[in-house]
């Protein structure tokens, strides 16, 4: 020990003329600093209430709870997050996985109360102090805990898929499955929105597991057409993703035909079989069209032991699903798959059987207890242009039969196809494959009274039928056909300013100087359809409400005749999945009656 | 590195598989009755003076019970780690495990912690009976994994009331589609 | 001088100001601590309310008599230090009984409390009591010895052992002061007056670290008020002696502040510096570097 | 108090979790060979239940009183979870808590706060509530933490209790996890304030609701091997 080790501690008194350290004002002087993660933030207006910041709050923190002034609302559920900071701690996974980045985190830390009751709050709806405090924590920019992009879909290239019917989807296979079903945070927005609620997270979820067998299982219980839906099925579901807000929404609907094209067809027959009731209950039931409302009608009702009978006018099951959606989109072995598994509950599927000339619907009223009247709009409507009454302009929808039942009729080098929704692509296509085949080239053009963002149509039909060469000329009014001897030789078209007039009504409003002549040897009308309701007969038509040229239903798709149901495209639309809806609540509605009344004996 | 001394070992002992995590770290499985050569071989001539853990998973699925020892060579920085795999019924049926506090004193009380959490004996471990963490305690071990320790904090130590959330899927079904169509 | 009845008021107000003074000091010194600590420190009238709080304490146990009489000897030690050596030399009002007591009397004050302080200690019961009063006693003993070695050398060198007498010999003049007279028996003492003011490096006794608070563990409420007190009174008192016998003593109340403060003083400029010693270490401390110089101190007398 | 040491001893604890052998009531031998009964549960301690302590005395001193007790914190230095860590800036020079009466103390007896920094296992908490005991009253807890509120993360742990207020009376909490050392200062001036208005009153109320208290607490702690109330 030397005398300076004895010394140099005093040095420390030097200490006593400096500053101190200590900060004057902790509690006012001391800010939390930028990104500081300190008490929540919501903006309630961009928050969907996805509650995956529940799912993902590891110490279970978070509720979800109704909040009075927000309305529940495809795409939010109306709930918001409400945080208790009693379990609370800080580790912000919630604002990192928020799928809209509406939750954020102050950077205010203090928060003391004599009441334990108190600290739990719903950010954005109980106001707080630290609400405008702009500075905390964020989600970094481009920083994501899910994907934000979808797996791309393996599709042919135009060249492969322009002149044929061959699907043109291939699917995903394992890998990509799971990847993309690793996207979904199952927060389940989709499944109100999804006409039939079908158990969207629950099946995806079976992708990650590979549990594909439990898959068809959760797919079964809503939805007979797995198949079906898989591939066209209008994805309303996609449209409230939650994942939508920050990148692609999922691709439910690829997932969905995963799941079902990894099962063998016998093996989904079994599953779907299951719980079926063997022993007949006595209930009859005829059900007019064998499109997806009645089908699924019959499935239900069939499932449950009752006995079942579908009349078809055309000579194959599926309705609309066959005649009016292409192959190259819905090959038809996969239709007759779904339809299959529907037969193998018990349903007789009378084929080529039009009610009103084989057999009347009297005759039905007095053999079932019950009739569904399931038909689909196979008549075309008509623009009712000049010259539009000439043999070579026709509706899509007779000439999407036409093709379907393989008839091989010539098609001009070049047609026009008026319309701007997804028949009249599927027409312009298809008629596109034929001009192919049969004369190397493509020549349709197709015009559309919306403008290009308005179209009807779905985005990828219209991107695809452009790249299959059809010309789509939007913001287009039909004027006139122009025969020359005998012959369609074109269409005549305006430009069309705007379709809607201020009240929201159909008045198009047309630039009569912007006159456009389009070649065509076929003019293709593809505006609308309608339903064929004269084998109805005349005291059914006048007993039946009517409103605006539709059957008059109630919630349970009952009419004001207590035998008779009503549904499909005939009295709702406008899609698949929506008739699978109707066949189901039919079904319901019926064995609600029968379970109240005993058979009829005959 | 690790692979040679595994060779090396394996001529002498028998032995499991390997795992190599890292170049210095890998995991050998044996057989029980091996344990206790192996240890005293790392540890007396292959310079693993330190035991750094001894810890327990609960393979329910499998009905196991996998004691890992963990061990340290300072001299060359590299571990090793030896597992042992025991029947999970017969322990919990109370087959005991042999004790190795007389290799690493540390190790009782590893061992008297693996007692309390997994209920696996070591009858020989001094003080292996004795309170270690968890006071009173009647229920099975709480790290076995057949207990459930969210049901049991909910029943002892009742949580705060007022906490009610809604599922966004049904809420939503229920607001949209009131009739339950 | 004899005793008169007014001595007693006389003597309560010196009571009275020491303490006031002692409380303050305290504070002063904290907060001159705290600041080379580069803190803020406590504001300097923390002391009262901490003693308001003790003493607003609803409940209090006690461990028997010995427990209660602790904090009661130990403020007595201060007191009667206090009392029996002159505040201001030469005044009548605060002389108190300096004409009744000596030297040996004040030494054995200086003991007293920290005896009765082991004894009530020891009947709470408390292991940590009894640790602390362990260590307190050695390293007392150990300090006292030095100090009682140059005691004796003052003692000898003014031929008297009252304390009124060997102030009266140092006045007339900075240099008539023990300090210079006679200054290895001042630096034994001073080394000594470390030891004894629960300061670092020599803070053991109370230790807060490793032995929770030391002698007073079990202490709490108007016991806990009474020692601190106590610890207002008693370092005055001894600096008071230290004043005595070294350093001139004080004639006016100004001067007794401020010599009070500087000796005070010393003790805080070693202790904020240095970390704390082990009793075994600061024992061979004081037995290496003190005692020696009380010795050297008494051979030169 | 319905049950009593004795009570406890012979059946409740015998039963469940047999106390240990060396607090058993037994003889002993002493070193003049003469044999007496110790009982050292009871033998240690005091044996009043606690009582309520109103102000005892007039307004104007009580008010003084509870001036020097909100600017006279002395905090028992016991950090029972990871929360304590946050305790310790407090003490440094950058915050200083002793310039706001703030100090830490080493024994329950001279604490008149116990702040529970965080998770409190089972283990803990029995030793918590003998030392809460030993502190006179009027004495205060503050709960720091989200843990003390509703059991923060620790919520589904198995030896972790979820609710302070069920077992001890809280007069203050500071949400966090862990709250900075600045919530912890804001959570104590509440406290001052609390208590300059004459509200700290947690020792009372734990003697009002002793029973409820004492339940709550031997519901949790399955081992009672400790006298009901030891100050």
């Amino acid at each position: 020990m030397s005398l300076s080790d004895v010394l140099s501690p005093f040095s420390a008194w030097k200490n006593l003329f400096r500053d101190p350290v200590t900060i004057p004002d902790p509690l006012n002087d001391r800010p939390g600093a930028p990104r500081y993660r300190g008490f929540h933030q919501n903006d309630v207006e961009k928050c969907i209430g996805c509650g995956t910041c529940e799912a993902i709050c590891q110490n279970a923190a978070i509720d979800m709870v109704a909040v009075a002034e927000i309305a529940t609302k495809p795409g939010d559920s109306g709930l918001r997050p409400r945080i208790d900071y009693g379990r609370c701690c800080w580790c912000a996974l919630c604002v990192d996985v928020c799928m809209t980045s509406s939750l954020s985190m102050s950077n205010e830390y203090k928060w003391v109360d004599h009441d334990p009751e108190v600290f739990r709050f719903t950010p954005g709806v109980d106001l707080k102090h630290w609400d405008s405090a702009e500075l905390g924590y964020r989600r970094p920019e481009g920083h994501r805990l899910t994907g934000n992009e979808r797996v791309d879909m393996g599709e042919l290239e135009p060249e492969a898929r322009a002149d044929s019917f061959v699907e043109i989807v291939a699917g995903y296979d394992l890998e990509q499955a799971k990847l993309e079903a690793d996207r979904c945070v199952s927060c389940g927005l989709c499944v109100a929105t999804c006409p039939t609620h079908m158990a969207v997270p629950e099946y995806i979820a079976t992708i990650r597991d590979g549990a594909y067998e439990q898959g068809v299982r959760l797919l079964y219980q809503t939805n007979p057409f797995s198949n079906v839906c898989g591939r066209v099925c209008t994805h309303r579901c996609e449209t409230s993703c939650a994942a939508r807000h920050e990148g692609d929404p999922i691709a439910i609907r690829w997932l969905k035909r995963h799941i079902i094209d990894q099962v063998p067809h016998d093996r989904i027959k079994q599953i779907a079989a299951e719980g079926r009731v063997s022993e007949p209950s006595g209930h009859q039931v005829a059900i007019i069209g064998a499109g997806p409302a009645g089908l699924t009608a019959a499935f239900d009702l069939a499932k449950a032991g009752h006995g079942v009978t579908v009349f078809e006018a055309q000579p194959a099951p599926g309705g609309m699903m066959r005649y009016g959606i292409p192959e190259y989109r819905l090959p038809y072995d996969k239709l007759d798959e779904d339809i299959d598994v529907i037969r193998s509950m018990g349903v007789e599927i009378r084929c080529s059987t039009r009610v009103g000339e084989d057999i009347s619907i009297d005759q039905l009223r007095a053999q079932h207890d019950s009739v569904l009247l399931a038909i689909g709009l196979h008549q075309g409507r008509s623009t009712r242009i000049p010259g539009s009454e000439h043999r070579d302009v026709v509706s899509a929808v007779e000439l999407l039969r036409r093709i379907t039942l393989g008839e091989r009729f010539e098609v001009p080098e070049t047609l026009a196809v008026i319309g701007g929704g997804n028949v009249a692509m599927d027409i312009a296509r298809s008629l596109a494959r034929m001009q192919r085949q049969q004369h190397g080239k493509v020549g349709v053009t197709l015009v559309a009274l919306e403008a290009e963002d308005l179209m009807l149509a779905d985005r990828e039909e219209i991107d695809e039928a452009r790249e299959e060469g059809v010309v789509i000329i939007p913001s287009r009014g039909p004027r006139q056909c122009v025969i020359e001897r005998d012959a369609v030789i074109g269409l005549e078209t305006v430009h069309c300013i705007s379709v809607f007039d201020e009240q929201g009504r159909f008045a198009p409003n047309y630039d009569d100087s912007d006159i456009q002549l389009h070649d065509a040897g076929l003019i293709v009308e593809a505006i609308g359809q309608a339903a064929d309701h004269a084998f109805l007969g005349e005291p059914l038509t006048e007993a039946l409400e009517w409103e605006r040229n539709r059957i008059r239903i109630d919630a349970d798709g009952r009419t004001s005749e207590p035998w008779l149901w009503a549904a499909g495209d005939a009295v709702q639309g406008p899609d698949v999945i929506t008739a699978v809806a109707a066949g189901h609540r039919i079904a319901a509605s019926m064995m609600a009656i029968f379970a109240g009344k005993p058979a009829a004996t005959r | 590195m690790l692979r040679e001394l595994y060779e090396q070992l394996k001529g002498r002992f028998p032995l499991g598989e390997l795992s190599e995590k890292r170049p210095d770290l890998a995991f050998i499985t044996l057989p029980r009755e091996q344990l206790r050569p192996v240890l005293l071989h790392l540890r007396d001539q292959e310079g693993f003076t330190h035991l750094v853990l001894l810890t327990a998973v609960d393979w329910i699925e499998d009905d196991r019970f996998q004691l890992t020892y963990l061990l340290h060579d300072r001299q060359g920085a590299r571990d090793i780690g030896l597992r042992v795999m025991l029947s999970r019924q017969a322990v919990i049926e109370g087959a005991p495990m042999e004790s190795i506090h007389d290799l690493w004193p540390t190790a009782a009380t590893y061992q008297r912690e693996l007692r309390e959490m997994f209920g696996i004996d070591f009858p020989d471990s001094p003080g292996v009976n004795e309170d270690f963490i968890l006071e009173g305690w009647r229920e099975i071990p709480p790290y076995r994994r057949d207990f459930d320790t969210l049901k049991y904090s909910n029943e002892t130590f009742a949580p705060r009331p007022g906490r009610e959330s809604q599922d966004p899927a049904q809420h939503m079904k229920a607001q949209l589609y009131p009739d339950g169509a | 001088m004899s005793f008169e009845w007014i001595k007693i008021p006389y003597a309560l107000l010196t009571l009275f100001i020491v303490a006031n003074y002692g409380f303050l000091l305290t504070a002063v010194m904290a907060k001159i601590a705290a600041r080379v600590g580069r803190r803020h420190g406590i504001p300097v009238w923390q002391n009262y309310l901490d003693l308001i709080k003790n003493y607003g304490l609803r409940s209090s146990i006690t461990h028997g008599v010995m427990f209660y009489m602790g904090p009661v000897f130990r403020l007595t030690g201060g007191v009667g230090l206090l009392m029996f050596v002159p505040t201001l030399y030469g005044t009548e009002m605060f002389s108190n009984m300096s004409f009744a007591g000596d030297l040996i009397l004040a030494l054995y004050f200086v003991f007293f409390g920290s005896l009765g302080m082991a004894l009530g200690a020891g009947e709470s019961g408390h292991p940590y009591s009894a640790i602390g009063v362990t260590r307190g006693l050695s390293q007392v003993t150990a300090a006292e010895l030095p100090f009682a070695l140059a005691v004796y050398a003052v003692a000898v060198q003014y031929q008297t052992l009252s304390v009124t007498e060997i102030v009266a010999a140092q006045q007339g003049g900075i240099l008539q002061w023990t300090l210079f007279t006679n200054p290895i028996a001042v630096a034994a003492a001073m080394l000594s007056f470390l030891g004894t003011m629960m300061r670092p490096p020599f803070d053991v006794v109370l230790a807060p670290q490793e032995i929770p608070i030391g002698p007073p563990t079990e202490y709490h409420s108007s016991y806990l008020a009474l020692m601190q007190t106590n610890r207002a009174i008693f370092p005055i008192a001894k600096i008071v002696i230290y004043m005595n016998l070294f350093f001139g003593g004080a004639a006016s109340w100004p001067a007794f502040f401020l010599k009070v403060f500087l000796i005070y003083l010393v003790s805080v400029i070693v202790g904020v510096v240095f970390p704390r010693f082990r009793v075994e270490q600061s024992i061979r401390w004081f037995l290496i570097w003190a005692v020696p110089l009380g010795v050297i101190a008494i051979m030169i007398a | 108090m319905t049950q009593t040491n004795e009570d406890l001893l012979d059946d409740d604890l015998i039963e469940h979790a047999p106390v240990k052998e060396e607090l058993r009531r037994r003889l002993v031998k002493g070193p003049d060979g003469v044999e007496f009964e110790v009982e050292p549960l009871r033998d240690y301690y005091c044996e009043a239940p606690p009582t309520v302590m109103p102000a005892a005395y007039s307004k104007i001193i009580e008010g003084l009183f509870n001036w020097a007790r909100a600017e006279s914190l002395w905090i028992l230095g016991f950090g029972t979870g990871c929360g304590a860590i946050e305790m310790r800036p407090l003490m440094t020079p950058r915050f200083d808590a002793y310039r706001y009466g703030i100090q830490w103390r080493p024994t329950p007896r001279q604490s008149n706060l116990f702040v529970i920094s965080g998770y409190l296992s089972v283990k803990t908490l029995k030793r918590v509530i003998r030392s809460y005991e030993q502190m006179p009253n009027p004495k205060y807890v503050v709960g720091l933490g989200s843990c003390t509120i509703n059991g923060g993360m620790y919520f589904d742990s198995y030896n972790t209790i979820t609710r302070l207020d069920e077992y001890l009376p809280v007069d203050v909490y500071i949400t966090g996890c862990m709250p900075r050392p600045e919530a912890l200062l804001a959570g104590f001036e509440e406290l001052k304030r609390i208590v300059r208005a004459g509200k700290g009153e947690g020792a009372n109320q734990y003697a009002e609701r002793f029973d409820w208290y004492k339940a709550n607490q031997k519901r949790v702690i399955h081992d009672w091997d400790m006298p009901d109330y030891n100050w």
